[in-house]
Formats: C-alpha cells, structure tokens, sequence
C-alpha cells in the first residue's frame, strides 16, 4: 500500500541539537500508527515536519506519493492533514466556536460570519464530544479537558484523511479518554489515517495498529505492534537491555515509608470560592500523601491553597505547628514549602535562563549574602543536583528551554529540591514524561520520603498514586469525600470513592 | 494708503516702548467694508488665543502683555478670555470656536502655524468677528478671513542679524547657524533673511547649518558638535536666544571665548541674552518684539471707530548690542 | 452605531452579575463618556450648543479614524507608533496632490502611507522584529521624508480654494463637517469587518495567541502586514481628510498623536496585550478624551500647565478604574 | 553543510556582537571622513553628550528586562530639574537629594501602579509622560530658570581624573547595574520576573516587589540624568529638558540587543547601544546633512541593527 504521507532522511537541527537525524516515516491509509520515543527523542518535531511548522534542513516530505513542501501549517490543513499539537493549542480569549471554526467560519450571502450558525453547530458538534458549555465563552474559563476535545473535535471536523495527535490524553480524564477512542475508532472506519503519540503503553496498545519508534532523533523501529512485547518496545526506546528493564517494576516506587507520628503540614477546611469547598489535610515527615480526584476536582487548586497561591476564603495552613500567613507565597517557601507546578511552561521554567539559573532561582536567598549571590556557592548546589537527578544538558549554561520535557521537570524538581524543604508539594510530576525519565522521577520521590520529607502528591494515573503513595485523599467538587490508609490504597476503592461521593465514611 | 501707527507707551525707557509699530503698505480694510457690527473694545468680550505654553519668555510676555493692555483698558477679567493651544494645531481651531462660541466678539489670535486656521477664521467670518493675527502671519485673505497681522518681519530680522553679523565679525569669518525648528516659518524666514543679506559680505561663509529646535539644550549639543569638527568657526548665528545661550555654554565648554573666539548674533532680546551681550560674552541680539497688547487693542478699536486698518501691522523690532545691552536691559523680556 | 458592533464578543449569556461586570469592563468608556458628558451639559451650558458639538464631533472624527487603524494592530498583539508621523506626511501629500485633481490628491497619501505601513507590517511579520521598534524607525522615517518634500519644512502645499477636493473636508450637512460621517462609516465597517469576516477573526486569533493562531493555520503573517498596512492607509486618510479641512498640508500636526491614538484605544477596553478590544471601545475612547478636553477648554482658566496635569490624571483614573473592573471578575 | 553551520556562526555572532561592530565600523567610517575626528576634545564630547541617555538606558534596561517600559523618564527628568532651582539655595547637596527624590518618587508610583495594581506598563507610565513635565512646569512656573550655583554647575563642567563628571557618574552607575543584574538575588530576581512571572510568583520570588524596586531605580536614574543635563545646561528647563528621552532610552537598549519582550538584560549592550546612536547624531551633524536624511538614516540604522540583533524564531 502506497504511504498518503512519508518523509525520507528527514534532519532538523536547533541551533547545534541535532531533534531530527536522518529519520524516514511512512504513514499508511487508514492505519493508526504509534509514534513513540522518550522525551526529546524528536517526535513532535518529526510531527511538525510533517505539517508546515517546521522545514527540514534536508530531506523530503510526500503527500500520496508527490513530494510536496508545506510552509505554513495551513497548507498541511488544506492538503487534509489536520493536527493536535501536544500543548494545547487554541486561543484562549475567543469564544469556543471561534475557537472551533477559526478559519472556517459559516458565512451568510454577504460573506460576512453567521454567529448564530455558528454557534449552533458548535453547539451540536461539541455535544457528540460529551462537552456542554455555553460554545460562546472564552475557551480559556473551560476546563483543560474540555479545551482539549475542543482541539479534537476541530482537527476531526475538516475532511482530513490524516490525523496526527501529539499526547492527546496526557489530560484527559478517563471518561474523556474513553471518548476519544471512540472518535478515532470512529475515523478508523472512514479509513483516515492517524499518527497517535503517547507515553502511555496500555492507550497504544489498545488502539494501535503499528509503531515507530525513535531514539534521540534518530530511527529505531517500525513494525505492527501487536506482536511486540511491551518490555521489548520500552527496551528500544530506552535503548537498553530487555533483562536491565525487567529488573525494575512498571512504576519506580518501592515500600511504604515510615512516617513520622506529628504531622508537618496540616490544611485545615481550606476554602476558596467555587473551585475549593473545604479541603483538610495532613502529611507527616517522610509520607507520600496522593491527592486523588478526577479532573476539576480541585487537587491543583489545594496545592496552590497550601502553599499561598490562590487566594482564600477561610481556612488555614500549620507548617510544623505554625500557621502560615494567607497569600504569601515567599513566606511559604521561605519556611520550606515547595509547589512543583502542574503546568511546565506557563509556571514553571523561565525559558530564557539557563539551567543554573533556573535550578538555583527559589533558593537564591539562602545562596547569597547582603542580596549578592556567591558564585561558587551556587555552583556547587548546581552541580550536585544535575548529578543527583542526571539532568541531560549540553552544560549548566544550557538555556532551559532547549532541554526535553522531562528534562526541564527535572531542573524543576532540582530547584526545589536545593530549597531543602519540609514539605514538598508534586502536581502531575510526571505528566508527559517518558517511560525512563518517569521512573527516575518516581524513584527519587521514594527516596526523598525515606529522607524524612512530607510529600504531597497529585496525579491522574491511577497506578501511580497507588503505587507511590501512603495515604490517599479523594477529592470531588472541592471537598475532601473520602481517605484511605494502608492497605485500603487500591484503585478500586478510590474508583468507588469518587463514585459515591464520600458516603462510604 | 499707509499710515504711522503711534506708540501709547511712555515715550522711552519702559517696555512698552519698543511697541511703536512702522506702517505697512498695501490697500487697507474698514469696517464698512467687512459689514462687521461696531464693537467698542472697552465694552466687548475679547478672546485670546494663544499657542504655545508659557514656557519660554516669549509666550509668557506675548501673553502678558495682552492681560496687561486689557487691565490698562478697564476690560473687566470675565470678558478677556484666554485660550492656549499647547502647540496642538486642531486645538488652536477649537479653541478659537469655542471662544466664539463662548461669546467672543473680538478676537487675537498668536497662530501656532502660518497654515492651517482656516476653519477656525471662517468660523470667525461667520460669525462676523474680527480676527487680529499676531506675531505670526497666516496664508489667508487680510480684510476677508482676517483682520490683520500685527508682528515683526522674520526676514527682516534674518536680515538685521546678518547686517550686524558682518559689523561684529569685521566682515569675515565662517558661520555656523542653529536653525530653529524644522517645518516652522520662522525659521524658514530667518534663514532666508539672513542667507540673502550675507551674500552682501563676502568675507563670511556659512560652513554649516543644523537645527537645534529653538531649543538651549539641543543649541548647545549641536554647537559642541560642531565646534570639534569645525574648530575653525567664528561665529554663530542663532535663530533664538535660546540656542544662543546653549552655544554660548557648548563654547565655554570646549575652551574658547563666546562673543570673543567666536561671534553670537541671535534673535528674540530675551533678558538672559541681553545681559550676556553687556557681560561680554555675546555680540548681538535682534529683538522679536512680543509687546503686541497696546498695538493690538489700538487696531480693533481704530477698526472699529471706522478708520482704515492696513493688511499688515509692522511691530518695530529693537536692536542689542554692547552699545546699548546695559541700559536696554529692562526692556528685554 | 448599529447592533453589530455595540455587541461585545461572546457576551457570557449565564448570570446576571457576571453579565453586569462584563458589560461595564468592555463597555466602561462608553458608560464613563455618558457620565462625563452628563456632567458637562449640566455644569457647562455652552458644552450643548450645537455648534461645540458640531466641533467636538469633526476634531474627533480625525483621531477615530487613525485610532481606528491602531485597534487592529494592538488587537494583533502589536502597536504602531509611526501614525502621528504618516498622519502629517498624508496630509502633505494630500495637499501636494491637490495640484492634480481630486484623485491624486486622496491616492497619494494613501498609496505612500499604506506602503510604509506595509513595510512595517513586513519588517514586524516576516523578520520578528519587535513592532514598538520598527514603528518608531518608521516614525522617524515619515518625518524625514517630509521635510524632504517640504523642503526642510519650508514649503507648506496650499489646496486651491477651488479644487473638489476641498469639498471633503469642508462639506458639511446638517452642519456635521463631512470627515464626521466618513469616520463613522469608516468605523462601522471596520467593526464589522472585525467582528464578521474571516480576517477579523485572524486578528483576533493572531493576538490572542499567535504560537496557535499559526497552527491552527490561521495566515499570522498576512494578518500581520494587512493590519500595519491598514494603520498606514488610515493614518494617511487622516491626514488627508485634514489636510482638506485645514485647505493645506500643515507640517506641524501629528507630533505625539501616536500616543493619544494608544491611549484612547486602551480606554476603549483594548487590551495592548492583544486578542480582545472592540471598535466601538475606541470610539468611545476618542469621545472621551475629546470631551474631557472640551471641558477643559469650557472652564477657560486653567493654567495651561495644569492642562497636561489634568489629561495625565485622567488617563490614569480610567485606567485605573477599567483595571479594577476587570479584577473584580 | 558546512556553510549552513558557518552561516549559523555568523549570525550569531552578529547577534552577540552586533552593536559592538557597528560602533567600530561607524568610528572607522568617521576617522576616514570626518574632519577632526580623531581628537580627546571630540571624543569627550560624544561622551558627555551620550552620559545622561546612558544613564537613563540602563534604568530602561531593567524596566524592559521585566517585560515593561518607561515612557516617563523624560517626564521624570523635567521633574528632578524643576525642584533643583527650588532648593539650590540650600546648597546643591540638598536640591540633588530633592531631585533624586522625585525621581524616586516618580519612579516607584510607576511601579505601584504595575506590579500592584496590574496595569500594564505602557499605559501606567504614559499617564506619567503626559501628566509629569505639565506638573514640572507647574512647579517651575513654567520658567525656565538661570542657575548660578558654581558648586552645583560644576556637575557639569569639571572634571575628576580627568574625566568629565557626568561620564564618570554614567561609567560608575553602568559598573554597578552590571553588577546588581548579574551578581544579586535582585538582579536574577528581575530576570526571572521578565522571563515568567508565574514561576517568579511560584519560586517565592518578591515579584511585587521587585517590579517596584525596578520601575523606582528607573526612576531615580532618569533624575540623576535631569540632575546632570541640568547642570550641563546651566539652567532648569522642565519644558525641553529629556524631550522624547524615552524613545532615545528604548533605541539604545533595543539596538543593544535587550528584547522588549523581557527576560534578558545585556548591560554593556545597552551602553554600546547609547554609544552607537551618539556617533550616528554626530556623524549627521558633522557632515551638515539636512534634518530629512539625518530622520531617514537615523530610521535605517535602527532597523539594520535591531535586524541583526534579533533573536531569531528557526524555522
Ligand atoms: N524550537 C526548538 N528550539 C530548540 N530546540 C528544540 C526546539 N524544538 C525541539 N527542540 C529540541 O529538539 C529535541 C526534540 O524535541 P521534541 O519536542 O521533538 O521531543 P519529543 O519527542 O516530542 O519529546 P516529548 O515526549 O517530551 O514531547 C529536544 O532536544 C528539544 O529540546
Ligand atoms: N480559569 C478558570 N476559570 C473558571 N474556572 C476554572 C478556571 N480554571 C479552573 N477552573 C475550574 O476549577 C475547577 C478545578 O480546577 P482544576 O481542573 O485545575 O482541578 P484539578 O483537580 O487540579 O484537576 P487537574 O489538576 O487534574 O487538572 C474545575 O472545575 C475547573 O473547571
Ligand atoms: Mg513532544
Ligand atoms: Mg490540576
């Protein structure tokens, strides 16, 4: 069968990082093709070689056999190949049916934009994805899920015969994952072709038919994936030994912990408008607390309480007894409390700084004296850490925001880390990391709590917050519906929790 | 029909002094003419619409002087309205319709630019309100958009300037000249004045020409400039005091001996300059005399007593030099 | 001006209060202009007077059409400081154009100040540059090249009394100049083609988050350039339009225009950080800044120092206030 | 390849140095055909004429490195200068305190106006620039006024080792800002903020803080530049004094590579940036070109410099 879409010997170098080496990929009709690699192993690059973002410094691209050059990502649309980017990518400020018919928009015989038909179609469109909100808000006021089957169902609705998806479900929730498996189930049957990039083993091998798989930048494998052992697929992204990988477990956690008996942060009846109704809760040194719930349920929106973030209504933080003043985030850190945030980019990373500057940013205080900052002091911080963590850098003078999305989690954790903090704060810390990189980071969280830290963690999988964590807090609309000790931490129980809404207690 | 416009000042020694106005040619302008009402100047509402800030001694003189020669008249405040345009041109045209509107039935009008009134002067017209223009001359009708322009001739004083040039210089020498403002008729005037008399002395050339805005400090950084790369210059000639005082500071600057080295003729009789020429370190100042409220009122009132007013109103400029600066001190503004 | 554009984009149809907030965030000049101007009439009885307001109206219509251009280019994300400049230049060349009729007089101004902002709107789109510099290098362009051909400024163009193209500046009915019924159609269809066409909804989208505008195939670029050039065609339409109303090409216009057309689009509710504004905001805009200075004029005493004391006050106080509404969201 | 690679260098570098090889290029072209060029007298006064925009370009520095801008430091200047005649009879010492403190003053409004209120910088320091010199003009009864203090005009005409005072304060205060952006917890602070104030916020840095202590220390250097032309002029005139001195200050820090969109402050560029525009007015001036050509050159040299030095999105 003839590829619809293929690039040959494909290379792509940023500035000295070489994201693309001589790779070639072919896309059959109507086949749903896993495109899989650790982070920074150049897949969304190769994806944006494959739809106008990016050229390629050499090499060729083929639409249905004739070569073609896409300059701009809507001549990749006009040729029927539509794509969801791995970060969200709509605006938030226009309403959701601009949002959805942005360049497309329903015209009345003046040529002018029908609002009122679009809304309406938007209207129906969205309520096939499960999505019933007023399509005339700012996108921005939905939820990231609801944004993000917005993104589907706009790359869905143009008559593409390709569908490229970069990480589609890295936040979803289950319902809205369960849903999208049916849209592509659904476009499977119109025989539209789909390039499906994810770190989740279980999503592609539940809906994949076969697989490339790629290794800092370069090719490594393609085949049917059905016949693929799972160990061999995570040993070629690696690009280590089978045998190695089977030593460690699917997740990087080990034992419980033994906690200390006082706890060291204690939330009590937090509240903040509609998103927050009362929270409380405590973590003792050296316990791994999950925060469980599902999507809006305001697990992001606790840890953002605790540590001063968000403004609140009532309720108050204790750190080792003390209580923490409202609204201020510096006098939290300062007395040892540290957010990883859940949003990389946005509050996160400061792209333009380099890998030191980042690591070192909330503990400059403790690295300088009278404001100024010792050079060697935070060097030797520096190093420690990018050993520690095995942050892959060209150098600490690196700029951030070329290092891969695991990577910068790491300088992320490091930062905090070099706070020496009591209690530390974890929102999704492993979302859209690789395989590797995950177990790196779950294995250091392990290890941070057998130190003596507080942990609190917060994720959407499942296997992750039963595996890492001691003590688990379900959260539903806001409120704390149930909590779970020991050996009650199972995936069904917080499953039922969530489903029955706290009337198990 | 000319005629000899008499000064209502003290005879010497007082500002006002220096307002005796020349003639000036041309066919003149009755009230029967225009079909304007009658108006006494003592019982009317007068507007003023001034167009720049106050900020240098010009404006604050101009302005002065109106309120004062309305005070001396008896006309009570509420009926001297007084507008300012703060160099905005579209505001200097509402400014005058809003004095019409708010009832003026006279009006002097210190134009921020020759170009560009005409609405403001024909809402006047309509409304049959004579307008005096001072200190600057618009492109419009005299008699039919407005009354009169009452002011100095800028080519004159280029020319004065370039006279007294060659007098200080010996008549030889080469000359810098800080241009004024870019796009403003003065500085198109006062260049060309002074560019044609000095052909008269061939002794001088003019080896450069920048603007400095009308403004001391940049006056003063195109002269530091221009010193280092003409070092051989001798004299300058400013199209304000201002930028003549900026020089003189740039010359102390570089070493050299301001109104000894190097010659400064500017114009505008502005106290500072004035007292620089009697200290020794400044040659000559033409003035530009911004006395215009006797002149201006004796206009409207002789306009209205149905006497024949001339197009133009020549104000008589005065002249600085170290035989006078001294004890002409207090008539400079 | 008509439904269509008094609507504010996607009116959250859900509860009343959030409703309120949002109408008096977007619509907060129109709401401060009603009240400014209810102040006037009551305090200055000669603010009403059909001729202060026949005024009023014409000098705002001159500023609402170069405002007009800068909506769209601080919508995109962008601001475009060369309007003052290309306003004086099209007015220049309005009148230079005069000499050969009608058409040479609108064309010119048009054509040079509509291709210096497409330079701009290269320079911005295709090399990155940040649009606060390049619009200032073109700034100074524009003056540059009028005093080249003005002769250093010495040579102000008249219009003969009796070319057409008086008319257009000059014309009135019911004692409305012309320029006031242009702006406001000029106003009405750039609303329009803001809030309806595919374009405007590239702009909108362009600065609301270019990164995905870009991949969501929306023409960033073309987006781009169309908008400086827009800006460039209105500034020089301006500039035109008060030229004829002025008979001659005044050199002397325009300095610091750029910054009252900023402002007054900001107090209009656009955000200079893009994605949001509407043109009825920067009309409101105008009229208020424009009625402020009225009164100003109407009080008649105050010192001309204070005026600016005053202005800058103002300005500070609406934006102020438009800042706390949308807190309070 | 090779040449693509090669390519690549280049443009980086002309990043990187871009400004610096335009000031040598622009000294070569002067010292070839400039009459006069090469002499201490002219060199000092490009100095001089460049110390006051150098000041006020390494408070813009900041203010841009912080993803903001100032339009009010030649508000600012106009300001500081009105109050100097005020108190000069008390002696220099406390007519400079006087003006610093309205610099201060001015500056840290600015900044409340920012970092507490959220209001975005263009349009919380415009209300400054329009308002700020009408208030200078105020105070100084819109006069400009003679100064005659020597102890206090020596500021601007005297030398200390040689070196003419306001070059001296300039240098000083550019050593010291290179050094409070690079060495202190302030400085990364700055950077921090202008890059991404959400994870600024997040790390616990005193972003309200800092963005007030930015916008103030602008504030303060724009009143040491109206201190310093103040004395240079021999006279205070709020009306002309630091005219358009915002867009001078932004040309220098653009041009010297710092990106309005924050995150980054290149001090010496920013100092190369002033040296650079200073030597292109001059070279105008000294080769007598009309103010038309001297706008459009001066228009051209912008875009090709800040051309280079861009920071370029790959594709
Ligand atoms: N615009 C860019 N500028 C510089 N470097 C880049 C850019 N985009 C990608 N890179 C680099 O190219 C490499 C490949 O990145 P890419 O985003 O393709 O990885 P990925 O496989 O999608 O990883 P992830 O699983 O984290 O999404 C990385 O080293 C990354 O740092
Ligand atoms: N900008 C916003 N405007 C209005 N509502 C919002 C906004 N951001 C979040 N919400 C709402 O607040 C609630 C909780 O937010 P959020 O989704 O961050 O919770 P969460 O439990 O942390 O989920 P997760 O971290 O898995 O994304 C949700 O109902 C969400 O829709
Ligand atoms: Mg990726
Ligand atoms: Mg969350």
């Amino acid at each position: 069968m003839d590829p619809v879409l293929e690039v040959v010997d494909a290379t792509k170098e940023f500035g000295g990082v070489r994201a693309l080496d001589g790779v070639s990929f072919a896309l059959r009709p109507g086949e749903v093709h896993a495109l899989v690699g650790e982070n920074g192993a150049g897949k969304s690059t190769l994806i944006k070689v494959l739809t106008g973002v990016h050229r390629p410094d050499s090499g060729q691209l083929r639409h249905r056999g004739e070569p073609v050059v896409f300059t701009r990502p809507a001549q990749a649309q006009q040729a029927g190949i539509s794509t969801i980017y791995q970060e969200v990518n709509l605006i938030p400020l226009m309403s959701v049916a601009g949002n959805l018919f942005l360049g497309r928009e329903p015209r009345n015989r003046w040529g002018l934009v029908d609002r009122a038909r679009m809304n309406e179609m938007a209207e129906r469109v969205l309520a096939g994805y499960g999505i019933r909100e007023d399509v005339r808000r700012p996108l921005g006021t939905l939820a990231v899920g609801a944004q993000q089957m917005v993104a589907l169902a706009r790359a869905v609705a143009t008559d593409a015969h390709v569908v490229i998806m970069d990480e589609p479900t890295s936040s979803l929730e289950p319902r809205e994952v369960e849903t999208l498996f049916g849209v592509i189930e659904e476009l499977h049957r119109r025989d539209i072709a789909i390039v499906y990039v994810s770190h989740r083993m279980d999503e592609l091998y539940r809906i994949c038919d076969r697989v490339t798989v790629l290794r800092d930048g370069k090719h490594v494998h393609t085949g049917p994936l059905a016949e693929l052992p799972r160990i061999e697929l995570v040993s070629m992204m690696l690009g280590r030994e089978v045998g190695d990988i089977r030593a460690h477990g699917t997740t990087g956690f080990g034992e419980d912990h033994h906690a200390g008996r006082e706890p060291v942060l204690r939330a009590e009846h937090l509240a903040s408008g509609q998103r927050l109704r009362d929270v409380s809760l405590t973590v003792r040194p050296g316990e791994v607390v999950g925060l469980a719930g599902l999507l809006g349920s305001g697990r992001s929106e606790t840890a953002r309480a605790i540590v001063g973030a968000l403004p609140l209504d009532s309720g108050t933080v204790l750190l080792g007894g003390k209580s923490l003043p409202r609204g201020d985030v510096a006098a939290a850190v300062r007395s040892g409390v540290a957010l990883l945030a859940e949003d990389r980019k946005a509050e996160g990373i400061v792209p333009n700084l380099s890998v030191r500057e980042n690591i070192v940013l909330a503990a400059l205080p403790r690295l300088s004296r009278f404001g100024v900052v010792s050079r060697a002091r935070q060097d030797r911080v520096v190093e420690t850490f990018m050993r520690r963590l095995r942050i892959k850098a060209s150098s600490p003078d690196q700029k951030v925001a070329e290092l891969s999305g695991g990577n910068q989690q790491k300088v992320l954790l490091a930062r905090w880390l070099c706070t020496e903090p009591k209690v530390l704060l974890l929102d999704e810390p492993t979302r859209g990391i690789d395989v590797g990189a995950k177990a790196e980071v779950q294995a250091l969280v392990d290890e941070l709590a057998k130190e003596g830290l507080a942990v609190l963690l917060i994720s959407s999988e499942m296997e992750e917050l039963v595996d890492g964590a001691d003590r688990l807090v379900v959260l539903k609309d806001g409120a704390v519906v149930d909590e779970l000790v020991g050996e009650q931490v199972t995936e069904g129980n917080v499953l039922a929790a969530i489903a029955s809404g706290g009337e198990r207690r | 029909t000319s005629r000899e416009t008499q000064s209502t000042g003290q005879s010497s020694g007082g500002p006002a002094a220096s307002a005796a106005a020349v003639q000036s040619s041309g066919p003149g302008c009755t009230l029967a003419q225009t079909g304007y009402p009658k108006v006494d100047v003592k019982d009317a509402i007068i507007g003023f619409s001034q167009s720049e800030k106050e900020a240098n001694p010009f404006r604050t003189a101009e302005t002065q002087s109106i309120r004062d020669e309305a005070a001396k008249l008896g006309i009570p405040d509420d009926k001297l309205l007084v507008t300012n345009a703060q160099s905005d041109l579209n505001k200097q045209i509402s400014d005058i319709k809003s004095l019409l509107d708010r009832g003026a039935q006279l009006l002097v009008v210190a134009p921020l630019n020759s170009d560009g009134l005409q609405p403001a002067l024909d809402a006047a017209k309509a409304k049959k309100v004579p307008v005096i223009t001072i200190d600057r001359k618009v492109t419009s009708q005299p008699c039919a958009d407005y009354l009169t322009f009452i002011g100095s001739d800028f080519v004159e004083q280029g020319k004065r300037a370039a006279r007294q040039m060659a007098r200080v210089t010996g008549g030889s020498g080469k000359v810098a000249i800080l241009l004024g403002a870019s796009g403003n008729n003065v500085t198109t005037d006062r260049t060309k004045g002074f560019k044609d008399e000095l052909v008269n002395t061939p002794g001088l050339t003019v080896v450069a020409e920048q603007t400095g805005e009308f403004d001391r400090s940049k006056g003063q950084a195109v002269m530091e400039q221009l010193i280092q790369s003409n070092p051989d210059i001798t004299a300058v000639y400013a199209e304000n005091d201002e930028m003549g005082i900026g020089a003189v500071t740039a010359l102390r600057g570089a070493g050299k001996q301001p109104g000894k080295d190097v010659k400064i003729v500017s114009v505008d009789g502005t106290q500072n300059a004035v007292r620089m020429i009697a200290e020794g370190s400044y040659n000559a100042v033409i003035e530009s005399n911004p006395r215009f409220g006797p002149l201006a009122f004796q206009t409207l009132q002789r306009f209205a007593d149905g006497e024949e007013v001339p197009p133009t109103v020549v104000i008589s400029d005065d002249e600085y030099d170290e035989t006078n600066a001294a004890q002409k001190l207090g008539n400079a503004y | 001006m008509t439904a269509q554009m008094t609507a504010p984009p996607e009116t959250p149809a859900k509860p009343r209060r959030e409703l309120v907030a949002s109408v008096l965030q977007r619509q907060g000049a129109a709401i401060a202009l009603v009240v400014v101007v209810a102040v006037a009439w009551l305090a200055f009885p000669r603010f009403g007077s059909p001729d202060n307001l026949r005024d009023l109206a014409l000098q705002s219509s001159f500023l609402a059409v170069i405002a007009l251009g800068m909506t769209f280019v601080i919508i995109t994300g962008g601001i475009d400081l060369s309007v003052g400049s290309l306003y004086a230049l099209g007015g220049v060349l309005a009148a230079y154009g005069s000499q050969w009729g009608f058409l040479a007089a609108l064309l010119l101004p048009l054509l040079v100040c509509g291709a210096i902002g497409l330079v701009n709107g290269l320079l911005v789109a295709r090399t990155g540059m940040a649009p606060f510099i390049v619009t200032l290098a073109s700034l100074l362009f524009a003056r540059g090249l009028l005093l080249a051909i003005t002769d250093e400024g010495s040579t102000t163009y008249q219009i003969a009394p009796g070319s057409a193209f008086l008319e257009l500046g000059r014309g009135t009915v019911f004692g409305f100049g012309y320029p006031v019924f242009i702006a406001a159609a000029l106003c009405l269809l750039g609303g329009l083609v803001l809030r309806r066409t595919r374009f405007g909804q590239s702009v909108f989208a362009t600065g609301g988050a270019e990164q995905s505008a870009l991949l969501m195939g929306v023409p960033v670029a073309r987006t781009k350039i169309a908008v400086y050039t827009l800006s460039g065609v209105l500034s020089g339409f301006a500039g035109a339009l008060t030229a004829s109303y002025l008979q001659s090409g005044v050199t002397v216009i325009g300095v610091g225009t750029e910054l009252d057309a900023i402002s007054v689009v900001v107090i209009g509710g656009t955000l200079l950080t893009g994605g949001a504004g509407t043109v009825l905001g920067t009309v409101m805009g105008v009229g208020l800044r424009n009625v402020i200075q009225n009164i100003i004029n109407q009080i008649g005493t105050l010192d001309s120092n204070y005026q600016s004391v005053v202005s800058g006050a103002f300005l500070l106080v609406v934006v102020v206030l438009q800042r706390s509404l949308v807190r309070r969201r | 390849m090779t040449i693509a690679l090669d390519r690549a260098r280049t443009t980086r570098w002309l990043q990187e140095y871009g400004v610096y090889a335009a000031v040598v290029a622009l000294l070569l072209f002067n010292i070839a055909f400039t009459a006069n060029f090469l002499s201490v007298g002219n060199f000092r006064t490009q100095l001089v004429q460049a110390a006051p925009v150098c000041i006020v370009a390494l408070g813009m520095a900041l203010v841009i490195g912080t993803e903001g801008v100032d339009l009010s430091v030649g508000a600012t200047m106009a300001l500081a200068a009105s109050l100097i005649p005020l108190y000069l009879g008390a002696g220099p010492a406390p007519a400079i305190a006087m003006a610093l403190l309205a610099g201060l003053l001015a500056g840290t409004f600015n900044g409340f106006l920012v970092a507490y209120l959220g209001i975005q910088p263009i349009v919380a320091t415009l209300a400054l620039l329009v308002g700020g010199r009408g208030l200078a003009l105020v105070i100084a009864n819109g006069q400009l006024v003679q100064l005659h203090d020597p102890a206090f005009l020596a500021l601007g005409t005297e030398d200390v080792l040689g070196v003419p005072v306001g070059v001296l304060v300039a240098g000083v205060l550019a050593v010291l800002v290179a050094l409070l952006v690079g060495r202190t917890t302030f400085g990364r602070a700055l950077v921090a903020v202008g890059g991404n104030r959400a994870a600024g916020v997040l790390a616990g840095l005193p972003v309200r803080r800092v963005l007030l202590g930015v916008y103030a220390l602008c504030g303060v250097l724009a009143a040491v530049a109206g201190v310093l032309s103040t004395a240079r002029l021999s006279a205070s005139d709020p009306a002309d004094i630091g005219l358009l001195m915002e867009l001078s200050a932004i040309t220098a820090v653009v041009v010297g590579g710092t990106p309005l969109t924050g995150g980054r402050v290149r001090i010496l560029g920013t100092v190369m940036g002033v040296v650079l525009m200073q030597l292109v007015r001059a070279t105008l001036i000294k080769h007598n070109l009309p103010d038309s050509t001297a706008q459009m050159v001066q228009a051209a040299i912008i875009v090709v410099a800040v051309y280079v030095a861009r920071e370029r999105s790959s594709r």
